[in-house]
């Protein structure tokens, strides 16, 4: 077992731990902060993979933004439900033995499929790259992401101001 | 790629820059001109139909562009995309006028501003969805019109059912695109490629695992069918339809509903078709069976859409419940994999945009002055309000697809393919469902004339406006049913998709 | 005068009739006399018809005069050839007699009428609705086509249905018009059906045009067989026209009409155009069909007779004595005696006719009382009634010297023939016997109507004999009932004009092979019938005939003198209480008095068998095969809530199975629509595993 | 040919007639009806010049040249690139034998409805506008040679009639509505899917040589048209042709009713008012039994004799089920609505025996049941219209209070039982005399005579339950008929009694189609059988 | 123990995935459920990294991460702006308890 191997299980663990925590978890801030492991923990993973800009974008939007952002909701509703947060409806039975078998499906296939690798080299640095992309052959993209924040930010604006 | 590749591709991308440039002017005139919010539909207006110039403008090209290599692309420009583009800019033209016919919009004057920016988001999303061929592109397409419908239809914000059409709607939209995106994973995985031409001569090359395929694919059906609301992929939309404000729902069941219908025929048809044959049938390559899954979907579709809207009580949620089936006797058209299928459906989306956005708009009109949309609060209405009631008899009979309407033009046609196809059974199937369809439209008729209450039910003042727009929406059902070479020939000549 | 004067004479009596009943029905309001164009134009029809005949009779005796016109011509058929159907009308010997008998009674109806009626609110319709009769049975007789036969035949039943039911405010007389009607479609459903086999068969309706193809040997499907089935279908239609048994039950009822109506139509020409149908085709009528008809005839001359016997109304009593005669005509058509039955048809025409006049005039002066119970002792007040009355009952009794007596006796001597010859003697006994019958309750009804003491002394004070417009008729058809008439010889009509010149014989055209052995003639019988049509049949049954003559005789004086006896030991004498021996054969007499319980066996067995069928089916229809798409109650039963809900969400009371199983479907797929988005996500996951285990090829 | 575009103008008149009639305001009722009086009369007076012009000698059927008074145009002409080449759709009208008749029966029928119309009060400029477009489609569907024409006039009748029953009907007038709707409905899905298999399994060669896949109906008939791989070819051994051929029959059979589609027939008359009824029983149910002869027949003649048979049956069933169903009712219009299932019966009966005497008896059938039973229905109507009740029982000697009307009633009653010299009795004679010549439905057909006496039977207990016997007393104030009464019953009563003494005119006028569709069934047998060894 | 590889990341993501569904259709709490999409947009950028890395796909895949992940945000943000204008509507952001919109 390689270094690799350990740090991979180190951040693997911690991914997982804690978006099981999330998802289990009675208390709703809770859940929150363990949702910041498992970002943490799948911005290691982009690290591992190689993808360090990527990671870094993970930390910024994500736990900088996204997070904060559902702190801010949680924050702001929780009044009510925080008390008494029931992990599970009516429908749990049902729904848990619907996502066994899909989940199950899914992993079996995935599983088991002979997917394409190939002998890659060892990372280099991809900010660079990702940004000539950015800006050539993806700034279609690139724009069109622009409006997109736009109209989040519009939509999002009439719904929350007074 | 350089810039002046770039410089020349923007040239192909003007109506999208003409629709994003409104969208910018909107925001910009409604910052300045702060509480008088008169002129921003006119602007929309103006938006679109310089839009549409361009877009007519463009008809005739067939290029792909914005290339991400040197054999693959995000966009396409060809007849196809271009006619799906007609009719999203027609029923946009059409929102706009219910939105400054519709009370509940007239409540929310203060966010106008926000309003026609939001919908100029989806008209983008829209456009983008019609052309991209690449799945970066249309994933971001469908999230792009996505968030602006979400906020939309929640737009009136203190109707708790503006707000709970919102919250299931934009729960529902994250996991199918979520689910979705898991799928384009997938696929990215087996062929690393995520533009649909480059998939399908990989898939074509090479053995990829069919199940992995099957169930990316499903997957990536599960985005789209959440758009054209297919069963069983169609939960939110008698929620989300009833619930959201009406120009809204009008527009959901027709814009939206094309741009979804225009990339999914665009997926199947670039991705899995191998080739053409002289007769104009598909032959898809073997590795998944869309074509029975299609026919699965639709099936249900359309049988869930009618024995559904059977039951329901409320005009808007029963348009909701007949959007679905006739999305699911255009998702027949798909089915028979055949150019005269797809030619089907195109009609079929011209004929259904007025008849749907007609019903919509007097089911409207009506809302306004009763202030329900409850087919019971309907009876005896018929006398009080002649032309409304005249032309929603119209609209509804054209839905039911009764000759000399259009309707039944569009539904001969998908029976033609159908038929051409030796499809009989689905035909059969279909066939029946529009007998079925016939009890829930006729019902609306029935509480209109048939039924014969003591009370004076109130007339309705039509406005000049409204009048030519109900024209202009009933005139097209007449005149395409007597006399359809016209847009026949018009879809017939839009059939061509870039690279076949 | 020339053929076609004749034949023009002849088209025009048989419309003059219809005008009359046009004018007659249409100025009928306005004009009050109209009556009397009615009754002018029956006397044109008799000078006209009289003129035919005598003139036929003398100087055209053995010609056929024939005129018709093209009705149809579809011209060549692809399948069925040519297509072509001919009307036009025949006037042979047996036509100008018959034609002789309708108007002259028709008109000796209408006087009569004039009187009888007089006061009725649609006087004037009655005599419209005559004209119409007079018009169609002109009709049936004048034809020379059987598909225009069946046209009259039709129309004939019109009017009879028109007729009987004139006083359609009455219950029974709107019934027994009805039951006259459908009975005799019964019987024409049978004629029908021979015409479509005979029409299918020869492509023709005309009567010439088919016996020529018969004697051709072209026959239906090529069998004998199908040839008696075509004849006895054929003759369906005059069982039920003529009353026969089984279809018997419908005349006694017909008597709800106007009495002079029974005279005419009921009596003395409609139903015995039944006897006329088959004297026209009986150039068809094959051994088989012959003793069928025969069978027919004899039932339908006994059964009636017994039951006259305990009947006491008189207008009943006299309708089953028409029934019996009629019987005796069609047994002797069918034992081959054609001419006595064509003879008997004219004389029995005018002493029932007599008959029915005669009790017109009594129920006219007992104000419409018909219960013979009621009666007694007219003699002395209604002495033209009693007299005529007395003569017409001898004639029917066949006493010596009445034109009854000749008739009889020949039809009588054929049934005897027959049975020497074939050595079945069940239809002359069964003659022999109903001639016992007939004199007896003629006579018991003449001794307890005109006899004795008056029995109901008010209505006894009140009548009077009639006037003259109705004694008349009477006197002219008395006269008409007397022998010298017909022949000069009161014990032999052989000798009259009336066999030797009037009727005159009528080939059979069928294959020999199917002919009674006797009525195959031998070679000499060809060559002298086709010279001179005046030989009767073959030479055995001729020979036969005439030496049975002197014993039928005889036994049938007998026989008449016996029932005659019997009626005044009964009724006039009272040498046996009749009360008493009615009780002590009490089930046979019931049985006779309640008609053999005909009309409660129809009752029970056809009508409400047909009614019950019609009523299931009725229920049948809106319950099970509406039910089949509707859904019926049972079912939904259990649903009623939801069906409440149902039925406003279709249609009000829509419970329409297929509408059922769909809002059934609709429910079902209602339940998913639960509100809830988290369910719904649950349902996405599920269906994708579903399609993904469905569409998986592994 | 004729110049004049006669059938043109008797189809359209009525849409011109209807915009009038919607122009005009609402008070203006009376200019309303008499606007509509005058369309429905001028129809009269074109059905009149067309029947004077036609040439008796011409077959029609599945000839084009032979057709009378044909228009045809282009009126769908998509020259589109896809491979399925041309579509190509005619306006394409004309006539011959066999719709002659049924032409010249709307145009009378629908003058009658008129006048009968005249009591209408409620909403009258809806009901005339509506019942004018009624009027185009009925005329359409008798003119229309394109099968896609034909369906569209089809279809077009559906709406006017629902809302002419569901508003101006009776009590139950949405139930019977809906009903009528749905089961048409119900049939013409059949007959579309039938049609565009048809269309893929027929080609007409235009003049520039190229071959286009066509609706026209007689191109259809030719099995030199099929296209070898059309679903519905001849030439196609895998063919549907029999599947079709039940899907269109029972399309057809809907509309008749037959037996056991009939259920919604006594519904849809009991509640529809008097005109509407009279319509519907005297030409919309002709349409079934005209589209069989028109379209099934001669596009499928091998599978008609295959079936011969069985149409027969439901003939037979139809006539001996409907006349019990008929003796079983109370009400008055159900009686008369049943008695019309069972007279259809005799249609399909003389239809299946497929030779000149069964068919023109049919054809005449057609056209008899439609002035009778419209004579019966306006009967109904004239007592409804004074009691306001259907229930026979309820009456009793009508007949003194109203003898004239009931003089109407006898003649229309006995030309109903098939009385002689009335012109039931001819169509019924022909029909049987036509199929009792065929081996194969001989006996079905002698089953079938039994209608004859149970027909009697229902009748004349119905006219001895309502006008005989002694009057109800309830009744005593009733009027006899008035002048406007007089007026629908006369032109009724002449033609029933011409027809019924002088058949003739209307035998010759179908004679020589019906002699060519005879030929034309009976030829294809050959010409079809060749295929069968495919 | 294999050297960790690509089944190892596709594991992870799978369960990220399966995990995210779970929140999404069990959890009453809108806001959790909104967190359940981030997992699963989370679990198919995991994805995309891996098949691009071990798949030698180029820079595409992370490309791809790149855009999911700004639109998580904006995705994010107005899913919140959605419940907390419906939280100011009923008080309550209970996702099974909003079904007033139903058959």
């Amino acid at each position: 077992m390689t270094t690799y191997d350990i740090i991979f299980y180190l951040f693997a663990a911690v991914t997982l731990v804690s978006a099981f925590l999330v998802v289990t978890n009675r208390n709703i801030v809770h859940a929150a902060f363990y949702l910041l492991f498992t970002f943490f923990g799948v911005a290691g993973i982009y690290v591992m993979l190689g993808a360090d800009f990527i990671a870094i974008v993970q930390l910024i939007v994500y736990v900088g933004g996204i997070l904060i952002l559902l702190l801010f909701g949680v924050m702001l509703t929780n009044k009510i439900t925080s008390v008494d947060i029931k992990t599970g409806t009516i429908h749990l039975l049902p729904a848990s033995i619907v996502l066994g078998l899909f989940s199950g499906a899914l992993a079996a296939i995935i599983l088991n499929t002979n997917w394409t690798q190939v002998e890659t080299k060892t990372a280099e640095g991809t900010t660079a790259a990702l940004g000539n992309l950015l800006i050539n052959e993806y700034a279609l993209i690139f724009e069109l992401l622009g409006i997109l924040l736009l109209i989040a930010m519009v939509g999002a604006a009439s719904l929350a101001r007074r | 790629m350089n810039t002046e590749q770039l410089l020349s591709d923007i040239g192909f991308i003007k109506p999208e820059i003409a629709i994003a440039i409104t969208l910018v002017v909107i925001v910009v005139v409604d910052l300045i001109m702060g509480k008088n919010k008169k002129a921003l539909p006119y602007i929309s207006i103006a938006g679109l139909v310089i839009t549409g110039l361009l877009v007519i403008q463009q008809f005739g090209t067939s290029v792909s562009v914005f290339k991400t290599s040197p054999s693959t692309s995000l966009l396409v420009i060809d007849n196809f995309g271009l006619y799906f583009k007609i009719i999203i800019l027609l029923a946009s033209l059409f929102i706009i006028f219910f939105s400054m016919a519709s009370n509940e919009i007239k409540s929310t004057y203060a966010r106008h501003g926000e309003y026609y920016t939001l919908i100029f988001g989806m008209i983008l999303g829209m456009f983008l969805l019609s052309s991209a061929v690449d799945f970066i592109l249309i994933y971001l397409s469908i999230e792009l019109l996505s968030l602006s419908s979400y906020v939309l239809a929640g737009f009136v914000k203190n109707s708790l059912r503006n707000s709970e059409a919102s919250l299931k709607y934009v729960i529902y939209g994250g996991v199918s695109s979520g689910v979705m995106l898991f799928g384009i994973s997938l696929i990215y995985g087996l062929t690393g490629s995520t533009n649909l031409y480059e998939i399908n001569s990989l898939i074509q090359l090479q053995n990829f695992p069919v199940v992995t395929l099957l169930i990316a694919g499903l997957f990536v059906i599960v985005g789209f069918g959440f758009k054209i609301s297919a069963v069983p992929f169609h939960f939110w939309t008698p929620d989300v339809y009833e619930g959201a404000p009406l120009p809204i729902t009008a527009y959901l069941s027709v814009a939206s509903k094309a741009a979804g219908f225009a990339v999914l025929i665009r997926f199947i048809k670039i991705t899995f078709v191998d080739s053409i044959d002289e007769h104009g049938f598909w032959q898809l390559i073997s590795v998944v069976d869309w074509r029975s899954i299609i026919i699965l979907l639709s099936i249900l579709t359309m049988t869930l859409g009618n024995f559904s809207a059977l039951w329901q009580d409320n005009l808007k949620r029963m348009l909701a419940y007949s959007s679905i089936a006739h999305a699911g006797y255009m998702l027949l058209g798909l089915a028979v994999l055949s150019n005269e299928g797809i030619t089907a459906i195109m009609l079929y989306f011209l004929i259904y945009l007025f008849m749907n956005l007609g019903a919509f708009f007097v089911v409207m009109l009506i809302a306004n002055k009763i202030g329900s949309e409850d087919i019971d609060d309907y009876k005896g209405l018929g006398r009080s309000i002649p032309y409304l009631g005249v032309s929603l008899g119209i609209f509804l009979v054209s839905l039911i697809g009764l000759p000399p309407t259009a309707g039944f033009i569009a539904k001969i046609y998908l029976f033609i393919a159908l038929v051409d196809a030796k499809m009989i059974t689905l035909a059969v199937i279909a066939l029946l469902n529009t007998v079925v369809s016939l009890y829930y439209y006729v019902r609306v008729l029935r509480n209109l004339y048939l039924v014969q209450t003591e009370e004076k039910r109130p007339a309705i003042k039509m406005s000049l406006l409204n009048s030519i727009i109900l024209f202009l929406l009933v005139a097209p059902l007449i005149i395409f049913g007597i006399y359809f070479t016209p847009i026949v020939n018009f879809a017939k000549s839009s059939l061509s998709i870039f690279g076949f | 005068m020339t053929e076609s004067a004749l034949i023009n004479i002849a088209v025009a009596i048989l419309f003059l009739p219809l005008l009359g009943f046009a004018v007659t029905l249409l100025l009928g309001k306005k004009v009050k006399k109209i009556y009397l164009f009615e009754v002018f134009i029956l006397f044109l029809g008799l000078a006209g018809a009289i003129a035919i005949a005598y003139t036929k009779l003398t100087s055209l005796s053995d010609a056929e005069l024939v005129s018709e016109f093209t009705w149809i011509n579809l011209g060549n058929t692809p399948l069925l050839g040519e297509i072509k159907i001919n009307l036009g009308i025949m006037i042979d010997n047996i036509a100008a007699l018959m034609m002789v008998v309708v108007m002259l009674i028709s008109f000796l109806v209408h006087l009569f009428s004039i009187e009888y009626m007089r006061g009725d609110p649609r006087y004037n319709r009655y005599f419209a609705y005559l004209g119409l009769f007079t018009f169609s049975m002109s009709g049936i007789v004048l034809t020379h086509n059987i598909l225009m036969m069946y046209i009259f035949w039709e129309l004939v039943g019109v009017s009879s249905y028109l007729l009987i039911g004139f006083w359609f405010e009455k219950k029974s007389a709107a019934d027994a018009g009805k039951k006259a009607f459908i009975v005799n479609r019964i019987g024409d459903v049978g004629m029908f059906l021979g015409i479509l086999m005979l029409f299918t068969t020869y492509h023709t309706f005309t009567f010439d045009e088919i016996f020529a193809q018969i004697s051709q040997g072209v026959l239906p499907f090529n069998s004998g067989f199908w040839m008696s089935v075509t004849g006895i279908l054929i003759f369906c239609g005059a069982i039920g026209k003529s009353a026969q048994f089984p279809l018997h039950v419908w005349l006694p009822d017909a008597m709800e009409g106007p009495t002079p109506v029974s005279a005419l139509i009921h009596a003395a020409t409609m139903v015995a155009a039944g006897v006329y149908l088959v004297v026209r085709v009986f150039g068809i009528m094959t051994a088989d069909a012959l003793v069928f008809i025969a069978t027919i005839g004899a039932l339908s001359a006994l059964i009636p007779a017994t039951i006259a016997l305990t009947q006491n109304d008189i207008k009943k009593v006299l309708a089953y004595s028409t029934i019996s005669q009629l019987g005796y005509m069609i047994m002797s058509l069918g034992v081959g005696a054609f001419q006595f039955a064509f003879f008997h048809l004219i004389t029995h025409a005018f002493f029932k006719a007599g008959l029915f006049l005669g009790s017109g005039s009594v129920i006219h002066a007992m104000h419409h009382e018909q219960d013979i119970r009621q009666m007694g002792g007219l003699r002395k007040k209604m002495p033209i009634t009693y007299y005529t009355f007395l003569l017409f009952s001898l004639a029917i009794s066949g006493i010596p010297l009445t034109s009854g007596f000749l008739s009889k006796d020949g039809i009588l001597a054929g049934s005897f023939a027959f049975g020497t010859l074939t050595g079945n003697q069940f239809f002359a006994i069964v003659g022999f016997f109903v001639a016992l019958l007939t004199a007896f309750y003629m006579f018991r009804m003449v001794i307890i109507t005109f006899h004795g003491e008056p029995r109901n002394k008010e209505k006894y004070e009140h009548a009077h004999e009639s006037k003259a417009v109705m004694t008349v008729p009477l006197i002219i058809l008395a006269v008409l009932s007397i022998f010298i008439w017909y022949t000069p010889n009161p014990f032999n009509p052989d000798q009259g004009w009336i066999l030797s010149k009037g009727i005159n014989t009528h080939e059979q055209y069928i294959p020999e092979e199917t002919r009674y052995d006797f009525l195959v003639p031998g070679e000499a019988a060809v060559v002298e019938g086709e010279e001179t049509g005046s030989v009767m049949y073959s030479e055995s049954y001729e020979e036969a005939m005439h030496s049975v003559h002197v014993p039928t005789m005889i036994l049938s004086l007998l026989m008449a003198g016996l029932g005659i006896l019997l009626a005044f030991v009964f009724y006039q004498w009272k040498k046996v209480n009749v009360d008493r021996l009615a009780e002590k054969y009490k089930p046979l007499y019931n049985f006779s008095l309640n008609k053999w319980y005909f009309d409660e066996l129809y009752d029970k067995t056809a009508v409400s068998g047909t009614i019950g069928l019609s009523r299931f089916l009725g229920k049948f229809d809106s319950k099970v095969i509406d039910g089949i798409v509707n859904g019926s109650a049972s079912v939904t039963k259990g649903f009623s809530t939801f069906i409440g809900k149902f039925d406003n969400i279709v249609v009000d009371g829509f419970v329409n199975f297929a509408a059922y199983l769909s809002g059934f479907v609709g429910l079902i797929f209602r339940r998913f629509q639960t509100g809830k988005v988290q369910t719904y996500l649950v349902f996405v996951l599920l269906s994708v595993v579903i399609l993904l285990f469905i569409f998986n090829s592994f | 040919m004729h110049s004049v575009p006669y059938l043109s103008l008797i189809t359209f008149l009525p849409i011109l007639g209807m915009i009038i009639v919607l122009a005009l305001p609402k008070s203006q009722s009376k200019a309303i009806k008499y606007v509509t009086l005058l369309v429905t009369g001028i129809q009269v007076v074109i059905a009149a010049l067309i029947m004077a012009n036609y040439n008796y000698s011409l077959g029609g059927v599945f000839e084009e040249s032979s057709f009378q008074f044909v228009e045809k145009f282009k009126w769908i002409y998509i020259d589109g690139f896809s491979w399925l080449g041309k579509i190509k759709i005619d306006y394409f009208v004309g006539i011959d034998g066999i719709s002659a008749p049924l032409l010249l029966l709307t145009a009378i029928v629908t003058f009658i409805a008129t006048i009968s119309s005249w009591k209408i009060d409620k909403q009258l400029k809806g009901y005339f506008a509506l019942f004018l477009l009624l009027d185009t489609g009925m005329m359409g569907v008798f003119v229309a040679l394109d099968f896609f024409l034909f369906y569209i006039f089809w279809e077009l009748m559906l709406l006017p009639m629902y809302f002419l029953i569901g508003i101006w009907g009776g009590p139950r007038r949405e139930y019977a509505a809906i009903k009528f709707f749905l089961y048409t409905l119900l049939g013409s899905i059949f007959i579309l899917l039938v049609m565009i298999g048809l269309y893929f399994s027929t080609q007409e060669t235009l003049a520039d040589g190229t071959r286009v896949f066509t609706f026209n109906m007689l191109s259809m008939m030719n099995v030199d048209n099929s296209v070898a791989s059309g679903i519905l070819s001849p030439l196609n051994p895998n063919n549907l042709r029999f599947i079709a051929y039940i899907a269109l029959f029972a399309g057809f059979a809907i509309k008749i009713p037959m037996f056991p589609f009939h259920t919604w027939l006594p519904d849809a008359h009991v509640e529809a008012p008097t005109p509407i009824s009279v319509i519907l029983a005297g030409v919309l149910l002709k349409m079934g039994t005209y589209g069989i002869l028109r379209i099934s027949f001669p596009i499928f003649p091998e599978i008609t004799e295959q079936l011969a048979w069985y149409i027969a049956l439901f003939g037979m069933i139809n006539i001996i089920y409907g006349a019990l169903c008929a003796m079983a009712q109370r009400d008055f219009k159900k009686m008369i609505a049943y008695s019309s299932v069972s007279h259809m019966g005799y249609v399909l009966l003389g239809m299946a025996s497929l030779n000149t005497m069964g068919i023109s008896g049919a054809v005449l059938q057609m056209f008899n049941h439609g002035t009778i039973t419209a004579m019966l229905f306006l009967i109904v109507g004239v007592l409804y219209d004074r009691t306001h009740t259907r229930d026979m029982d309820a009456f009793g000697g009508v007949a003194v209070k109203m003898p004239v009307y009931t003089g109407v009633v006898t003649v229309a009653f006995f030309a109903a039982i098939g009385l002689p010299s009335l012109s039931g009795f001819i169509s019924e004679a022909f029909v049987f005399l036509g199929a009792f010549a065929v081996d194969l439905i001989r006996v079905l057909t002698i089953i079938s005579t039994a209608g004859i006496l149970l027909g009697a039977a229902y009748m004349l207990w119905a006219l001895q339950r309502v006008y005989l016997g002694k009057l109800n007393e309830k009744w005593a104030d009733l009027k006899d008929l008035d002048g406007r009464e007089y007026a629908m019953f006369i032109p009724l009563i002449l033609i029933i009694i011409f027809i019924g003494v002088y058949p003739s005119p209307m035998l010759n006028l179908m004679n020589s189609s019906v002699n060519t569709m005879v030929k034309f069934i009976a030829d294809a047998q050959t010409i079809y059988n060749s295929f069968a060894g495919f | 123990m294999i050297h960790v590889g690509l089944t190892h990341f596709l594991v992870i993501s799978i369960v990220l995935f399966a995990l995210g569904l779970y929140a999404v259709i069990t959890r009453k709490n809108a806001v959790m459920v909104l967190m359940g999409i981030e997992l699963i947009l989370n679990s198919a950028n995991i994805n995309f990294i891996a098949f691009s890395k071990f798949g030698n796909f180029g820079l595409q895949g992370q490309l791809i991460a790149l855009f999911v992940i700004i639109l998580a945000a904006a995705e994010a943000a107005v899913a919140l702006a959605i419940v907390l204008n419906i939280y100011k509507t009923v008080a309550n952001i209970n996702v099974d308890e909003i079904d007033s919109l139903k058959d």
